[in-house]
């Protein structure tokens, strides 16, 4: 199988201060990659250079074998690409509806797979409170919004950053069963986690990113057992 | 002694000036100088609220028409002599710096620069219908009587000079030392954080009021030395243009760097004057000029130099 | 020391600055030859008065152009520098300080509108030198003493003359027509006050029983008078008087055209028979009376038609009142320096005080720059009313200056100007 | 002041009616620049000086396809069209160029495009005042509504301007183009990830501000003379709109105009020389009390 996303030698600075250091980055069509981290390490950082919100200055990005490095955000998008940033980001002042609607695009090959129905079957909170606005739900809420709203994009890579953060353990069980879910649709995932037993349950592989590097990369099998590396890279 | 060195250097500079402009007795050179000085010092008095405090006022002119106006009708009574003139326009700037200033720092951003534009309107469709006490749009009119004083004779053009550039040197100097001092230390951290500065306990709303009153009285104090100079007040010195123009001198030479304003004044009037001198398209040309300088440094000149200065130092992490 | 450094730094740079400001001051008075006369003029070349200034560089430029190819002052040029002042009084009292001290001019023509005439008066007090002012017809000017200077000449018409021309005319079609009820309608500006104010006063002295029943001030080139206008529709007025003038009364009618203001009520103003004004009114009302401001058939004589032919043939566009008042005011100075062979600002002032000139503008031929308060009188002026294609205005009636001398003397008392 | 006169006045239905409207016509036009001045700070975080120089393209648009066409709708249109094109083109060359930096700097590149545009217009159009006069299809005489006078022409342009309220409205209150632009507002990077142009929304939301005084400018070219500089005035007066009505609110914009409108129209009945000052204490007092201005959302 080929590479869905690919990054060679990417490095990333904010002003003056580098914060990454040449991240190679697989991610195979179908797979669930999970980038593990402690805070701070790089992880958002390398999904914003992807999503070109902050464009690498050195090394490349592929999509599909082709060159993205540098395009604009709206146009890495269009590739399919997905972004679901760490913090949420709803619209507060439109409705679940609205925030969707504002989501939805045509995939690559130009199909409609994921529409307002479909969603709501997968997220059956959201259809009850569609009409609702966005910065009156509650954190898991929004969670789900994100990621729904990014689906709406029909993108083939989905780039979901710390989805599980800051929310209740029962929350972060939905969206470790909506992510298999989403594996299930062919939907290829690059997962940002601190938590590892979150990753552990849904990813098929993982890179441990530490000081803006890649220090790891392996199954989650060998994960498991490698527990040198879960003390020194994870906090665990 | 970095004070001292200041008002030496201030000194040295003003006589450097004063001989200049006696020496060459040139006319249009003692214009050019005392108009650099008035509009530097409306630059830098401007300075202390935009550059300092962070507060961008969009009204200063205000304070540079209130003080012309106030001057120059005190002086047509023909019962005051100048030095008490303009040191009850200057009090009477306070009053009014003091009570627009309380009501205008209440507000932060663009509201502040909106409510500073109000706040000018207001007097300046007084000075302009008022016409019985200001002569509305003509200005004051027949000329600003100008007894001697001290063995002053402000009448004549080159004591107006000497006066003018003295004057304006020295309110420089005290200026700098007041954005030198804590106090001026503690308007920068209300610029950067004013959060930040009252958890620190700094009285940030009684701060910036002092800051808006002293911003007021040092462009009161142009606008003294603009009507002795034009002998007249006219209603456009309290029209937002002029606020407007102070804005672009303090940009054009860069709001970091205390001589800045200075700078940006000189090239501001020389570009005004030597554009129009040289075309009457002077719109287009100044435009153009202004929009390369925006666009095409980002920042005032000085605030570029500094920059470039700062950078070839061997990377001096504590500077500021 | 970080601070030192970056103050001699930037005090170095400032004096840089200060030094090529003054040295871009004198190259520019070199010529060939002959030094010229230089004139330097002060006027409006941006913004919504650029007509006041095209106007008047127009006529100066042609008056000059005639003045050179005759010779010039015995092979000297007059050079005429025009600058604008962005009908701002600050900035024009800065523009004659450069004209004079950094471009050397010998003699000025203030082409700036009121305010900036008063500005310029201003220094001129100051530097006594000699000043012809076109184009402020503010009276106070040139009537009150305390503004009047002997080195300042006005050689434009004058507020008090115009209203007392109107009045006059006015009032005798007030009392033909039975107009008792008028309504003032003027911009809140020197000149508009002026105007407004004199007119008035002028008019309850011909004719007592007529009364003002309002009147309305909009703002000086304000570009609605919406506001002003309805007012009129509620005070039901005879007759209403107007000082707008310029782009201001053509959008003033426009506007006034809407609500039909002028189907039933005649206006008067001194200020619409002009070309550049009439010819961009689309749509006359039937009762417009008017004070001729400039118009190539009155008065109606061979040398008005070749002037005003010169001076479309050199400028372009049509000539304005603002064009006659500065070919007026450019006349008596050339004369001036004709006759006295100098270009000294005192002996200049001592020959046009009481100088005739032959003009186009002037009644009978002749124009005359009055000694007592050195302004232009015996210019021709009259009142009729206004047609929508030439020749503009029919019925003129010429106004007798021995009236206007009249009731001025009355009007100067009344001021404490005499 | 005369105190007496607006009582008189509030007592006679012709007076309030004629008055009313014409306060609504003053308040309409000055309303569509004020739309695209809110809009384009509440989009795109700009404070867009240069707005009454739009104003004035779009009147001189407007003359110049009237002499040409002498069609009063393509006048309209050329007005609109053109100035929004212009928009469009200097936000991607210029605007574009200061997004984010602090006011300052916005302040100066559009005062250096009101010095530009203004001497452009003088060198192109000339320095005269011109007049486009009334198109014949409004030469009519004024409608008499409860004693009161309503010209046809205004009736034209308060119902236009009205439409264009409702119209922007509709556009950003119902359609996923106007999601897309209030979602930007708040966030435009998000809006960016999920795939959409936002710098082509910006020119976009830009081009219709300026189409919006582009029309402005063309509806107020036949009773209004068009000179350079004038859109100096109309400039001013929208700032004080847009605050008072709230910075970024169309509906506060609507409001603040109307009323701005009714205190000229009252307020030269009753208080002839002090309209102006009355307007800018209002401004004053408004943004005391409530800084975020009668619409606006504290916090923005």
């Amino acid at each position: 199988m080929s590479d869905e996303l690919r990054v060679q030698g990417m490095d990333v600075y904010y002003g003056a201060s580098q914060i990454l250091f040449g991240i190679d980055l697989a991610v195979e069509r179908g797979a669930t990659v999970a980038l593990l981290g402690r805070n701070g390490a790089g992880k958002s950082t390398t999904f914003k250079a992807i999503a070109g919100v902050a464009p690498p200055r050195a090394g490349r990005v592929f999509m599909r074998e082709q060159d993205i490095t540098g395009f604009a955000p709206y146009r890495i998008a269009r590739r399919g690409i997905g972004y679901v940033p760490e913090d949420r980001q709803v619209f507060p002042e439109h409705s679940v509806e609205d925030n969707l609607r504002i989501g939805a695009k045509p995939g690559t090959d130009g199909a409609v797979h994921w529409t307002l129905e479909r969603i709501f079957e997968v997220f059956p909170i959201l259809s009850s409170m569609r009409g609702r606005m966005a910065g009156r739900l509650s954190g898991g809420e929004q969670q789900m919004l994100t990621i729904a709203r990014t689906l709406m994009g029909n993108p083939d890579v989905i780039l979901l950053d710390e989805p599980s953060e800051g929310l209740a353990p029962i929350i972060v069980q939905q969206i470790a069963r909506l992510i298999a879910t989403l594996r299930k649709e062919g939907v290829t995932i690059l997962l940002a986690e601190q938590n590892m037993h979150f990753c552990i349950a849904v990813a098929t592989s993982v890179a441990i990113i530490d000081k803006g590097q890649i220090v790891y990369r392996g199954s989650i099998e060998e994960l498991k057992h490698n527990d040198d590396i879960k003390r020194r890279y994870l906090a665990v | 002694m970095t004070a001292r060195l200041e008002l030496i250097l201030g000194a040295v500079f003003a006589a450097v000036l004063i001989a200049i402009g006696l020496s060459l007795g040139d006319k249009a050179v003692i214009d050019v100088l005392m108009r650099l000085s008035i509009f530097s010092l409306l630059a830098l008095s401007l300075n202390i609220l935009v550059g300092y405090t962070g507060l961008v006022s969009f009204g200063h002119a205000m304070f540079f028409g209130f003080g012309a106006y106030v001057f120059g009708l005190l002086m047509q009574t023909n019962a005051i002599s100048i030095p008490a003139a303009a040191a009850v326009t200057l009090l009477a700037t306070c009053v009014w710096g003091a009570v627009s200033g309380a009501l205008c720092i209440r507000l932060t951003e663009i509201y502040f620069s909106f409510l500073t534009l109000a706040f000018q309107m207001l007097l300046y469709s007084v000075i302009a219908g008022w016409v019985s006490l200001t002569g509305g749009d003509q200005g004051l009119m027949g000329g600003i009587p100008r007894p001697p004083f001290l063995g002053i004779d402000l009448a004549q053009p080159r004591q107006l000079f000497v006066l003018t550039v003295i004057v304006s040197v020295l309110s420089a100097l005290a200026i700098r030392q007041i954005v030198q001092s804590p106090f001026g230390y503690a308007l920068r951290m209300i610029r950067d954080n004013a959060e930040r500065a009252r958890f620190l306990g700094v009285p940030v709303q009684r701060y910036k009021l002092q800051a808006f009153v002293l911003s007021g009285i040092f462009g009161s104090l142009a606008g003294i030395l603009m009507s002795l100079y034009v002998s007249g007040a006219y209603p456009n010195f309290a029209f937002w243009t002029l606020s407007g123009d102070a804005i672009i001198m303090i940009v054009l030479g860069g709001i970091t760097v205390f001589l800045g304003p200075v700078l940006g004044a000189v090239l501001f009037q020389f570009l005004n004057d030597y554009i129009n001198r040289i075309t009457e398209h002077h719109g287009m040309v100044m435009g153009v000029v202004l929009l390369v300088i925006v666009l095409g440094l980002r920042k005032g000149v000085l605030d570029v130099l500094d920059e470039w200065r700062q950078s070839r130092k061997p990377r001096p992490e504590a500077a500021p | 020391m970080t601070a030192i450094s970056r103050t001699g730094l930037n005090r170095r740079t400032l004096m840089a600055g200060a030094a090529a400001g003054v040295l871009a001051a004198p190259h520019v008075s070199r010529g060939q030859g002959k030094e010229p006369i230089k004139i330097g003029m002060p006027t409006v070349l941006s913004g919504r008065f650029t007509v006041v200034g095209d106007s008047a560089r127009g006529a100066a430029g042609l008056a000059i152009d005639a003045f050179n190819a005759a010779g010039g002052l015995d092979g000297r040029m007059i050079e005429l520098v025009a600058r604008d002042d962005k009908a701002r009084p600050d900035e024009a009292a800065r523009v004659v300080r450069e004209l004079l001290n950094a471009d050397g001019c010998h003699l000025l023509i203030s082409s700036s509108t009121t305010a900036g005439a008063f500005a310029i008066q201003e220094v001129v007090r100051e530097t006594g030198h000699l000043c012809i002012q076109t184009i402020s017809e503010t009276s106070s000017l040139t009537a009150d003493p305390k503004i009047r200077l002997p080195n300042v000449f006005r050689g434009a018409r004058q507020v008090v003359h115009d209203a007392i021309a109107g009045a006059s005319y006015a009032a005798k079609v007030a009392k033909e027509r039975g107009l008792k009820k008028w309504m003032t309608n003027s911009p809140d500006f020197a000149y508009g006050r002026d105007a407004t104010g004199q007119f008035v006063e002028s008019l309850k002295k011909i004719a007592p029983d007529t009364t003002i029943i309002g009147e309305a001030w909009p703002k000086f080139m304000a570009p609605d008078y919406t506001e002003s206008l309805t007012q009129v529709l509620t005070s039901k007025p005879d007759a209403l008087f107007t000082a707008h003038s310029g782009g201001d009364i053509v959008a003033f009618m426009d506007q006034a055209k809407l609500y039909n203001i002028f189907d039933k009520v005649p206006m008067f103003t001194p200020n619409l028979a002009d070309l550049t004004s009439i010819k961009q009114i689309k749509k006359l009302p039937p009762d417009v009376r008017s004070g001729t401001r400039y118009l190539a058939t009155y008065p109606d004589t061979a040398a008005n038609h070749d002037w005003h032919d010169a001076y479309v043939k050199r400028n372009g566009g049509e000539p304005s009142n603002w064009s006659w008042e500065t070919a007026a005011g450019t006349a008596f100075l050339l004369e001036a320096i004709k006759k006295t062979k100098s270009i000294d600002g005192k002996v200049l002032a001592e020959a046009l005080r009481g100088m005739t000139i032959d003009s186009p503008f002037g009644i009978g031929g002749k124009l005359t720059m009055r000694a007592e308060d050195q302004t232009l009188i015996n210019y021709a002026i009259g009142w009729g009313s206004v047609l929508a294609e030439p020749p503009y205005l029919k019925n003129i009636q010429d106004t007798d200056w021995s009236e206007i001398f009249h009731y001025e003397t009355e009007w100067k008392k009344s001021k404490g100007f005499i | 002041m005369n105190f007496d006169a607006l009582i008189d006045c509030f007592s006679a239905s012709a007076c309030v009616v004629t008055q009313i409207s014409s306060g609504l016509i003053i308040g309409m036009l000055i309303f569509m620049v004020a739309s695209g001045v809110t809009l384009i700070f509440g989009v795109l975080g700009v404070v867009n000086f240069a707005h009454g120089a739009l104003y004035m393209l779009g009147a001189y648009f407007a003359l110049t396809a009237y002499w040409v066409t002498d069609s009063f709708t393509v006048a309209v249109l050329a007005g609109a069209i053109g100035t929004g094109l212009f928009g469009v083109v200097f936000e991607r060359l210029f605007i574009s160029r200061v997004y984010g930096a602090d006011v300052l700097s916005q302040l100066l590149v559009c005062y250096a495009f009101v010095l530009i545009l203004d001497d452009a217009v003088k060198a192109i159009w000339g320095g005269d005042f011109l007049s486009m006069g009334m198109p014949e299809a409004f030469a009519l005489p004024p409608l008499m509504i409860a004693g009161g006078f309503v010209p046809p022409f205004y009736a034209f342009l308060t119902a236009f301007a009205v439409a264009s309220a409702i119209a922007l409205a509709a556009l950003l209150g119902l359609t996923r183009f106007g999601k897309i632009v209030r979602a930007a507002a708040v966030n435009r990077q998000m809006v960016g990830v999920l795939g959409i142009n936002t710098s082509l929304v910006y020119a976009l939301i830009f081009g219709l501000g300026a189409a919006l005084a582009g029309a402005a400018g063309a509806l107020a070219a036949p009773v209004r003379s068009a000179t350079p500089g004038m859109g100096f005035d109309i400039l001013i007066e929208s700032f004080i709109v847009t605050v008072i009505g709230g910075m970024g609110s169309i509906a506060g914009a609507f409001v603040g105009a109307i009323l701005i409108g009714m205190i000229r129209a009252f307020g030269t009945v009753g208080f002839p020389l002090a309209t102006e000052g009355v307007t800018f204490a209002m401004m004053a007092v408004v943004l005391l009390v409530k800084p975020a201005g009668l619409f606006g959302k504290a916090g923005r």
